[in-house]
């Protein structure tokens, strides 16, 4: 008797679509979400694929260059005409007095620079490689964010040190967002006396001694503890230190979410706790995770870095931008050689990056956002 | 053998050295002069008039050695320091705040600091300072010395044989003082017998060498205010114990009575310590005024490291630059007219080398036994020494000509360095391939790491270094790097300070990065030659005795025939052999050796050019403060104007 | 009454924390090889050019008079029973003086401090969070979000060592390191000037710290914000004819705020471990730097001391941020109250 | 007449969603005078709502209002009005109740003070003087002790309470015109009629136009002048009252009149077992109240030992006033709430013992449709989610497919099309989430149902359907039903037996007929009368 197939509703598409199509649709058409994916996966290609993209190994030195500026890419020929792509050696002068270094470009020395040249070897899942990104055609050297205090390409250790930083990032990021929503989740949603435990559990943690243990570490660790190991585990205290502030946090939020009338909806169509934390209460603090955990990838690459700073952390020869940045430590980095903190320039295009991606994450799960 | 390349000294200025007596003598002066605002001070009564409170001979400083000449009264001099009081009972062992605090209140029986400027041919041990001088008996078992006859402690007090007594019976011998000397330390227990107020006498059991004067100097021979201490001693009031008594000037508690220029009149903990000028100083210059010029020091109480920063900004007045990374921008600064301070470069002094582990009986594995033997083995020290490149290596370390090749043994800047006498392993990767391969390391795995031809295993090395040093991390990084190249593989370890120490001196370690001081052959000898069971700490005495290099052995002679020994000049042929042996040996791969600036205001005057940061002694007691001074129009506020400690 | 139950819980159950946090602290400092006798030792050899053999017997007697020979457990006791018997955390070995004495001259500018950067970063963060939430997308979101992140992105001791290049070698500025320039040092007792004096030293710590912890506040804000914005009663607020600005400040910021005050409650720790950076860089002398310089120096007593007070700082700040919490929302001093 | 003083024309508006443009409302033309009640009734989903909205213009971020559409009001032209103009008119000339009455109200500040801050907002004068025309303005409303309530929080009140809280707000500065949509849902009809006549006599104090959007035809004959018919987004009918209900036009109309609940229930198997009983049951709330720091705890017994049984096949309705503890006995007894004491039994085995696990086999047997159907749907799942959460759990239906199919028939069994599967619940109207919420009960094919004002927010035509749904639903199944609702008419059509509320006390029970024929207490007899009686004379 009544007609519904003709509803006011004039509906566009009619497919069906799951609710994570649904949110995929959405994020795809958030422009920032999207700049934000690219540049991630960007930057996740250069982790895996850094030894192609940089020039050379990066141990491999210029003793000649050491401290040496970044040389500009040159597209006009000294006469003016447009030509394949050059750049120029350096030429030292120092000053006699307060031997002051200046380098000055050296328009005889033109290198000209190629795509896919021989150079270093590298190997990749076990296959050795030796063509690279970029390069010269004669094999001279290019440097195209300077070289550092023993004459390696700084371009090329900053793309390698994407990976060991980025890993670290994301492995923490990852262990402790989770080890934290888990724990925080389950205590602000049980209560009770496992709360309290973790309440206290948490506290502790919170004001744990981290200093002095991450000097203990150092210390304690077998003389001949290899860097990846060293590495692992501090990954690993780290994610043992950081969960708890999240925790702490969803806590919070959860007991508000757990008296809501849809988690009884939930109870009473029969769904399990596990089902009910998973698709009731963790989807509804999403929003706060994600920005949590965007917030976390910076903090962690800068408590590398500030580890690094203490002598502890990432040892060599490993790189990560943390120990790059390390170097900037005295005024001669600082005033003389500028280029040693290009590493910023990536933690900040790598934090805008996973952040954009998370708050466009955060709104394609918003029911209440649009477009 | 390859000559070492030629060196360039920085300090830039050249000057002349001089005999001892042309730096100060002891006399009496017919007229003496004080700071001016003292005058009211004696005319109210507070303060007897200066020539009662000099003593008959003051010493006096030569014109002639002051660069710039008699000075100007007033002032403040500013230091900036990460040290801390501990309290003021040196005599207990206490310290004062490192960076000068000790060196200001401390007056020593001898001095060691101003010795740099003293020329070769008249370098017969230290100077005199509260002993005017002193003599031997014929076989070496008496040493007589002379006090400075009527100086007074700033309190007014006397100083005399009473302090040395109370200093030497009752805190050097005192087991239960931890004294600076330890009780039968001093010339394997000497006895102390007072002649009179002013002259006392050393009887020890064997014979000596001029070198134990040494030991007077400062911290270890520099007595402490008898009248104010004895009270708290427990062998002279029974009520205190040795706690108390260590404790009996504690830091926050000033003034207190010094000999030395300046008197501490206010500590503000973890922030200020304030001293005034002594009125009983016992130093003049030439035209009668006594000394110091300066009315006010200043120690900012912060961290080393602000010390130069602060320095350079012009807020400090002093700082041993050591940091290499600092020194373009601080010369730079110093060209410029407007900047606050100079840098003066002294001879390079400062050190780095890589310690190898040569205790093979004490190794943990047989993984480190074989890695020790190869240490052990000479061809190995030549193949790695031949592999780093220490102009790289200097120049990570600072851009410019700042380090020069070190090869081991003493720094270029010590007096005992020749550079013909040393032994030099050029940069040459060829080399040092063809050697490891001559010792049967190949890289067997392909893995680019050669493999030790016993255990089979990839030559990787652990190289320990001091997490905090910025110049240690750059070296370790450069080494690391150089070594890879020809197949060694090194595992840098930092660690933090004070693990280190326990560390390196339990033999704990393979190979350590680390600076070294190596400038007088009886400045930290434990260090760096084989002098004991201890000594060094990379070659211990395991259970099953030392297994010598064959070198050892005469170093170890050698070393106790310069102790035996007035004679400057066989000192020096000793010094020779100990420099040859010591690098044609490689006992230590050295890397690079820098000079250290010494970083003064440039309102303040007299800081003599080429001051080394370190030699003798550090260059708080190197530069003469008390004849620094400032002229009047560029002198800065005091915070305590016209007061001197009262008590 | 309830609210005295609530704190004396509160409290009680931080005592057990406070033990854990001690005997975790002591232990590590003593599992890590080398004590303060050895700092001592390195110390002096490095002044005075004595040999390792040389110091030997003075450490010992050192290590007899501080105690460090004893056990581990022995001297923790020992330590405990001060406490709690004389009030006496022990002795700074480094300064010798009493640990109270040296956290004590330290802890009220750090505290000073410590609470400008959290009113500041805060009140900044929050503010900047607003904007950007109510500019989603726009120019002043991603502005104010690229602000927030160049906070946090970039090193703080790099930043710290810029302005410190800047002030010593481009400005040479007067007011270098320390909190108070020395004329100021004998001055006991505050006064305008003295204060303005402060401020001069200490900007760059009030201003790196600022920047840096502003983000984390800015990011919540602005995700919560978008999220209490799409609740019912913003609808019947701007129903009311409230204006924009009012149903922002009054009925959507405040239903904003929970995760920031909870947050704020565990920052508590960041008074005194926040600034270490850039207080070591600068200079500064609070506690930052001597967590570093105590811990680098093994001054146990010290060490252990501070970290107490970082765990009771937690305790207070929690218990600071639900009664803050509480009194923001009824609904959570229900639960807050009815639970103790 | 004199000029009208709101007058609508073409207004159209559209939603922007994931899944493509939904076209709410088009062409819709009404206008009210000044003293004059417009009702608007029709669909569920309709366009009532947001039509309204459109007037206030407050419409949700992602709507579109059509560029032909113009709002007069007083004579302006106010659809062309900037933001800061129509702050001016909110909450003072033209005031607006929500649906939503439950989620209105800002949680942190005190009832009162949000009262007094849109008095302040349009007429400055001091706190305490606003704070005083608000416990005027709760007397009015009937808020039982206003001087005590003002200092309450909008937690600490009930459903009924807080909808009165809102329209004391809306009346506060006695608007030009008012917009009630759906004003007295969560009311019992005694202080529904209160209310009503409330704002009958304010119109007539103030000359104050009300546009009243309700399902209740009762109340639209009663009280207004004229009406709008809406369905499907567009106007289908408007005329006078009178002309409306005497004489429809539309097919719609004339259904939608023909709907009033009718029937009685099909008879009860008098042999049949009891599925659901309670025996003494007793739930207490512990409420504090006073200052942070000078608590009070008393407790309120909302359940108060009460025993009850519902057969197999049985519908038992449950009446009260607002407050009463309907809502509590019934989730005490399906153990969505812990009840302090009392037996409870389903088809023979006791559950009151039961843990959160033990309960779950016996979960899709039992299902419960809340009162507040918003707050019961999560607001990050789309509907098909969350009506397959059941069958997901309870292993209902192979594949997704399978599954998909039946949450589709379940739509359809509560009249909502198929395409809402992939719609958000915020972007439904009350009317089809109540819809949505029963279709998520019925789904599972449970036995027992609680039914927590299933039918407040829909319209006749579509209650007509869902009673006729839960009839036939028993007929077939024979299903039990526990209905708790305001609505008498709809109790009488559906339930064999009533339970009447009072203060958590049963006060009346027996055979619907009877109770509602005969009601035995002065109680009962008020609510029958305000039932039938909407508007107190
Ligand atoms: N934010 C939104 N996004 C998408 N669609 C919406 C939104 N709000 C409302 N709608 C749709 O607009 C239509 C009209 O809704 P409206 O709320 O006006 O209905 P109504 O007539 O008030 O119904 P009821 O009587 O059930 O409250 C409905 O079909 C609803 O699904
Ligand atoms: N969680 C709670 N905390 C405190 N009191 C509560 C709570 N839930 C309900 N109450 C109180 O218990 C009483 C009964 O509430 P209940 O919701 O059962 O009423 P109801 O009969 O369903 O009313 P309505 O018809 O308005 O929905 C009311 O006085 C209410 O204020
Ligand atoms: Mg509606
Ligand atoms: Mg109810």
């Amino acid at each position: 008797m009544v007609d519904f197939s003709q509803n006011a509703e004039a509906i566009t598409s009619g497919a069906n679509l799951s609710y994570w199509q649904l949110v995929r649709r959405r994020f795809v058409r958030n422009r920032y979400g999207m700049i934000g994916l690219v540049a991630c996966v960007f930057i996740l290609f250069t982790a895996v694929f850094a030894e192609f993209i940089a020039p050379y190994h990066p141990e491999t030195k210029d003793r000649k260059t050491i401290y040496s500026p970044p040389q500009m890419i040159h597209i006009f020929a000294p006469d003016g005409g447009l030509t394949r792509p050059y750049v120029m050696g350096y030429a030292e002068e120092m000053d006699p007095v307060t031997y002051e270094i200046t380098f000055v470009s050296d328009p005889n020395d033109v290198r000209e620079l190629a795509f896919f040249v021989k150079g270093d070897p590298w190997t990749f899942l076990g296959i050795e490689f030796d063509r690279h990104l970029i390069g010269t055609t004669d094999g001279s050297f290019v440097h195209l964010i300077g070289t550092d205090s023993l004459g390696r390409d700084v371009f090329s250790r900053m793309l390698i040190g994407t990976r060991i930083t980025m890993l670290m990032g994301l492995l923490v990021m990852g262990a402790s967002c989770f080890i934290g929503t888990f724990v925080g989740v389950s205590s602000g949603y049980f209560g009770g006396t496992f709360d309290m435990i973790v309440q206290r559990v948490v506290e502790f943690v919170k004001s744990f001694p981290d200093l002095p243990l991450y000097l203990a570490l150092v210390a304690i660790l077998p003389r001949r503890a290899e860097p990846m190991t060293i590495f692992i585990m501090f990954a690993c205290i780290l994610v043992l230190l950081r969960w708890a502030d999240l925790s702490r946090e969803l806590r919070g939020k959860v007991i508000s979410i757990r008296s809501m009338d849809y988690v009884r909806a939930a109870v009473a169509v029969g769904a399990s706790d596990g089902r009910i934390i998973r698709r009731h209460i963790v989807p509804n603090t999403s929003s706060h995770i994600i920005v949590w955990a965007t917030y976390q990838l910076p903090e962690v690459i800068l408590l590398e870095s500030f580890l690094s700073f203490l002598g502890v952390g990432v040892q060599a020869p490993m790189v990560s931008w943390g120990t790059m940045l390390n170097q900037v430590r005295d005024f001669q980095s600082l005033a003389a050689a500028p280029w040693l903190m290009a590493p910023v320039g990536m933690i900040v295009i790598s934090v805008l990056a996973f952040n954009a991606f998370g708050d466009g994450l955060r709104d394609a799960m918003d029911p209440y956002s649009h477009d | 053998a390859d000559k070492m390349p030629e060196e360039k000294s920085l300090s830039g200025v050249q000057y002349e050295l001089i005999g001892r007596d042309d730096l100060y003598t002891y006399k009496a002066l017919p007229q003496y002069n004080q700071a001016p605002f003292l005058d009211a001070l004696v005319a109210a009564g507070k303060l007897p008039p200066v020539n009662e409170r000099l003593p008959k001979e003051p010493v006096v400083f030569k014109t002639g050695a002051m660069v710039d000449g008699l000075g100007e009264y007033g002032g403040v001099f500013r230091h900036v320091i990460g040290g801390r009081p501990e309290g003021f009972n040196w005599l207990a062992g206490q310290h004062q705040g490192w960076g000068g605090i000790n060196m200001a209140v401390q007056e020593c029986l001898v001095r060691q600091g101003p010795r740099w400027q003293i020329k070769s041919e008249e370098q017969s041990g230290p100077l005199p300072n509260l002993a005017k001088s002193w003599e031997w008996n014929s076989d070496m078992t008496e040493l007589t010395m002379h006090l400075i006859e009527g100086a007074k402690w700033s309190d007014g007090d006397p100083f005399d044989t009473q302090d040395i007594a109370f200093w030497y019976n009752d805190n050097v011998e005192d087991t239960n003082v931890a004294s600076r000397i330890t009780a039968g330390g001093f010339g394997g227990g000497a006895k102390l017998e007072v002649i009179d107020d002013y002259t006392f006498k050393f009887i020890f059991p064997s014979a000596q060498s001029n070198t134990l004067i040494e030991g007077l100097a400062y911290i270890q021979g520099c007595p402490g205010p008898s009248h104010i201490l004895k009270d708290k001693h427990p062998k002279y009031n029974s009520a205190a114990s040795y706690d108390d008594y260590l404790n009996a000037m504690p830091s926050d508690n000033v003034p207190i009575p010094v000999m030395g220029a300046w008197v501490p009149v206010e500590h503000r903990p973890d922030e200020i310590v304030i001293m005034r000028r002594n009125p009983y100083y016992w130093k003049v210059d030439e035209a009668g005024n006594q000394l110091p010029y300066i009315n006010e020091m200043h120690f900012k109480l912060t961290t080393w490291d602000d010390r130069t920063t602060q320095a350079v900004a012009g807020t400090g007045d002093f700082s041993n630059m050591e940091n290499p990374g600092n020194f373009v921008e601080a010369l730079k600064q110093s060209q410029d007219p407007s900047a606050p301070v100079s840098a003066k470069f002294g001879p390079r002094t400062l050190a780095w080398r890589i310690e190898l582990n040569y205790a093979a009986n004490m190794a943990a594995s047989d993984y480190d036994k074989e890695l020790r033997n190869l240490f052990r083995n000479l061809d190995f020290r030549k193949a790695m020494s031949h592999a780093i490149d220490r102009d790289a290596v200097g120049q990570a370390l600072a851009r410019g000509p700042f380090a020069y090749p070190y090869m081991g043994g003493f720094a270029s800047g010590s007096p005992y360095y020749k550079a013909s006498a040393t032994f030099y392993t050029p940069f040459d990767q060829a080399s040092a391939a063809e050697i490891l391969a001559g010792l049967g390391l190949k890289d067997t795995d392909g893995n680019g790491v050669l493999n030790l031809p016993g255990t089979g295993d990839d030559l990787v090395i652990d190289m320990v270094y001091k997490a905090q040093r910025n110049d240690d991390r750059k070296q370790v990084d450069a080494v690391t790097s150089q070594l890879a190249e020809v197949g060694i593989r090194v595992l840098p370890k930092s660690v933090d300070e004070t693990s280190f120490d326990p560390m390196r001196n339990s033999g704990d370690f393979t190979a350590i990065l680390q600076r070294a001081n190596f400038i007088l052959p009886t400045r930290e000898t434990c260090g760096n030659l084989p002098v004991s069971d201890i000594c060094p700490a990379f070659h211990l005495t395991g259970a099953e005795g030392r297994d010598m290099l064959p070198f050892e052995a005469e170093l170890a002679d050698l070393v106790t025939k310069f102790n035996a020994t007035d004679d400057a000049a066989a000192q020096a042929g000793y010094a020779d052999r100990m420099q040859t042996i010591l690098s044609e040996n490689i006992y230590n791969v050295g890397l690079v050796q820098i000079p250290a600036a010494l970083l003064v205001n440039k309102r303040v005057k007299n800081a003599h050019p080429g001051t080394p940061v370190f030699m003798y002694e550090w260059a708080e007691d190197s530069v003469i403060r008390e004849r620094l001074w400032v002229p009047a129009d560029q002198q800065i506020s005091e915070l305590l104007p016209n007061t001197v400690a009262e008590y | 009454m309830d609210f005295l139950v609530f704190f004396a819980k509160r409290v009680l159950v931080a005592i057990p924390l406070l033990i854990g946090i001690s005997i975790v602290s002591f232990a590590i400092i003593l599992a890590v090889p080398g004590d303060f006798v050895d700092t001592w030792i390195a110390n002096t050899s490095a002044q005075t050019g004595k040999s390792y053999d040389e110091l030997l017997p003075q450490a010992m007697i050192m290590r007899e008079r501080l105690g460090l020979d004893q056990s581990m457990v022995m001297q923790y006791l020992s330590w405990l029973k001060n406490i709690v018997f004389a009030g006496d955390f022990g002795m700074s070995f480094e300064q010798n003086r009493p640990v109270v004495d040296v956290i004590g001259t330290r802890l009220p500018r750090t505290l000073l401090l410590a609470i400008m950067t959290l009113i500041l970063g805060q009140t900044i963060g929050v503010l900047l969070g607003i904007y950007a939430a109510t500019n989603q997308y726009r120019l002043g979101d991603n502005i104010a979000t690229l602000v927030a992140f160049l906070g946090i992105v970039i090193p703080k001791f790099v930043v710290s060592l810029v302005i410190l290049y800047l002030l010593a070698i481009v400005w040479h500025s007067p007011y270098i390191g320390a909190i108070n320039s020395a004329e100021f040092i004998l001055q006991d007792h505050w006064t305008w000037a003295k204060f303005v004096d402060f401020l001069k030293h200490v900007w760059p710590v009030l201003f790196v710290s600022v920047w840096a912890g502003q983000a984390y506040t800015t990011r919540m804000m602005r995700g919560n914000l978008l999220d209490v914005m799409n609740m019912q009663y913003i609808e019947t607020a701007r129903a009311k004819g409230l204006s924009r600005g009012k149903v922002l400040f009054k009925h959507a910021v405040p239903n904003a705020l929970h995760p920031i005050i909870m947050n704020l409650g565990s920052r508590f720790d960041y008074m005194i471990k926040g600034e270490i950076e850039i207080a070591i860089v600068l200079g500064i002398p609070t506690l930052g730097p001597l967590i570093l310089s105590s811990v680098g120096d093994r001054d146990m007593y010290v060490v252990s001391a501070i970290f107490m007070m970082v765990a009771v700082l937690l305790v207070i700040g929690n218990i600071f941020a639900d009664i803050l919490l509480a009194l923001l929302d009824p609904r959570v001093r229900r639960a807050t109250l009815s639970k103790s | 007449m004199t000029e009208p003083l709101l007058k609508i024309e073409n207004v159209a508006v559209d939603f922007r969603t994931a899944t493509g443009l939904v076209r709410a409302v088009r062409g819709v033309s009404y206008d009210v005078a000044r003293g004059e009640t417009l009702a608007v009734v029709g669909e569920s989903g309709s366009g009532k709502s947001v039509t309204a909205r459109a007037i206030m213009s407050m419409l949700a971020d992602n709507a579109q209002v059509g560029p032909e559409t113009k709002i007069w009001f007083q004579g302006q032209d106010i659809s062309e009005y900037s933001e800061a103009q129509m702050l001016r008119l909110r909450g003072d000339r033209i005031s607006m109740i929500f649906q939503e009455p439950l989620t209105s109200l800002n949680p942190i500040y005190k009832v009162g003070d949000q009262v007094a801050e849109i008095i302040q907002i349009h007429r400055p004068m001091p706190k305490q003087q606003a704070l005083d025309e608000v416990v005027q303005l709760f007397r009015e409303v009937q808020l039982p002790d206003p001087e005590a309530r003002i200092n309450q929080y909008p937690h600490e009140m009930s459903g009924g309470q807080r909808q009165r809280v809102m329209i004391a707000m809306a009346l506060a500065n006695k608007p030009d015109l008012l917009i009630a949509d759906e004003p007295t849902t969560a009311l019992d009809v005694t202080v529904q009629a209160e209310i009503l006549s409330l704002l009958k006599a304010l119109q007539k104090s103030h000359n104050m136009a009300v546009i009243l959007i309700t399902h209740d035809l009762t109340v639209v004959e009663k009280t207004s002048d004229k009406v709008v018919v809406m369905r499907y987004g567009e106007v289908v009918e408007h005329g006078t009252t009178k002309d409306i209900f005497s004489n429809p036009q539309h097919p719609y109309t004339k259904h939608l009149l023909a709907s009033d609940p009718k029937g009685t229930p099909d008879p009860l198997d008098p042999d049949a077992a009891a599925l659901m009983q309670a025996t003494n049951m007793r739930v207490a709330f512990r409420i504090s109240h006073g200052g942070f720091f000078s608590r009070q705890k008393t407790d309120i017994a909302a359940v108060n030992d009460i025993s009850c049984a519902i057969r197999r096949g049985e519908t038992l309705g449950i009446v009260g006033e607002s407050g009463s503890g309907k809502t509590t006995l019934g989730m005490a007894m399906i153990k969505l709430l812990d009840a302090n004491a009392g037996q409870i039994h389903f088809d023979g085995q006791r559950i009151d013992h039961l843990s959160r696990r033990d309960m779950r086999p016996l979960r899709p047997r039992i299902q419960v449709v809340f009162q507040d159907p918003f707050s019961s749907l999560n607001p990050r799942m789309i509907i098909r989610q969350i009506i397959e959460e059941g069958l997901i759990v309870n292993g209902i239906g192979a594949s997704t497919a399978e599954r998909q199919e039946l949450v589709g028939r379940a739509l359809d069994d509560v009249q909502m099309p198929r395409d809402a599967m992939n719609r958000f619940p915020h972007e439904f109207s009350g009317g089809q989430r109540q819809r949505l919420a029963i279709a998520r009960a019925l789904s599972l094919n449970p036995e027992f149902i609680l039914l927590d004002e299933p039918t407040s927010a829909l319209d006749l035509s579509i209650q007509a359907q869902i009673i006729d749904l839960l009839r036939d639903l028993r007929a077939k199944h024979d299903l039990s039903y526990m209905f708790i609702s305001h609505d008498l008419k709809v109790v009488k059509a559906l339930c064999h037996n009533v339970i009447v509320m009072q203060h958590g006390n049963v006060i009346e029970t027996g055979p619907t007929s009877r109770v509602l024929e005969h009601p035995q207490t002065a109680y009962t007899q008020r609510l029958v009368d305000a039932a039938f009686n909407v508007i107190s004379a």
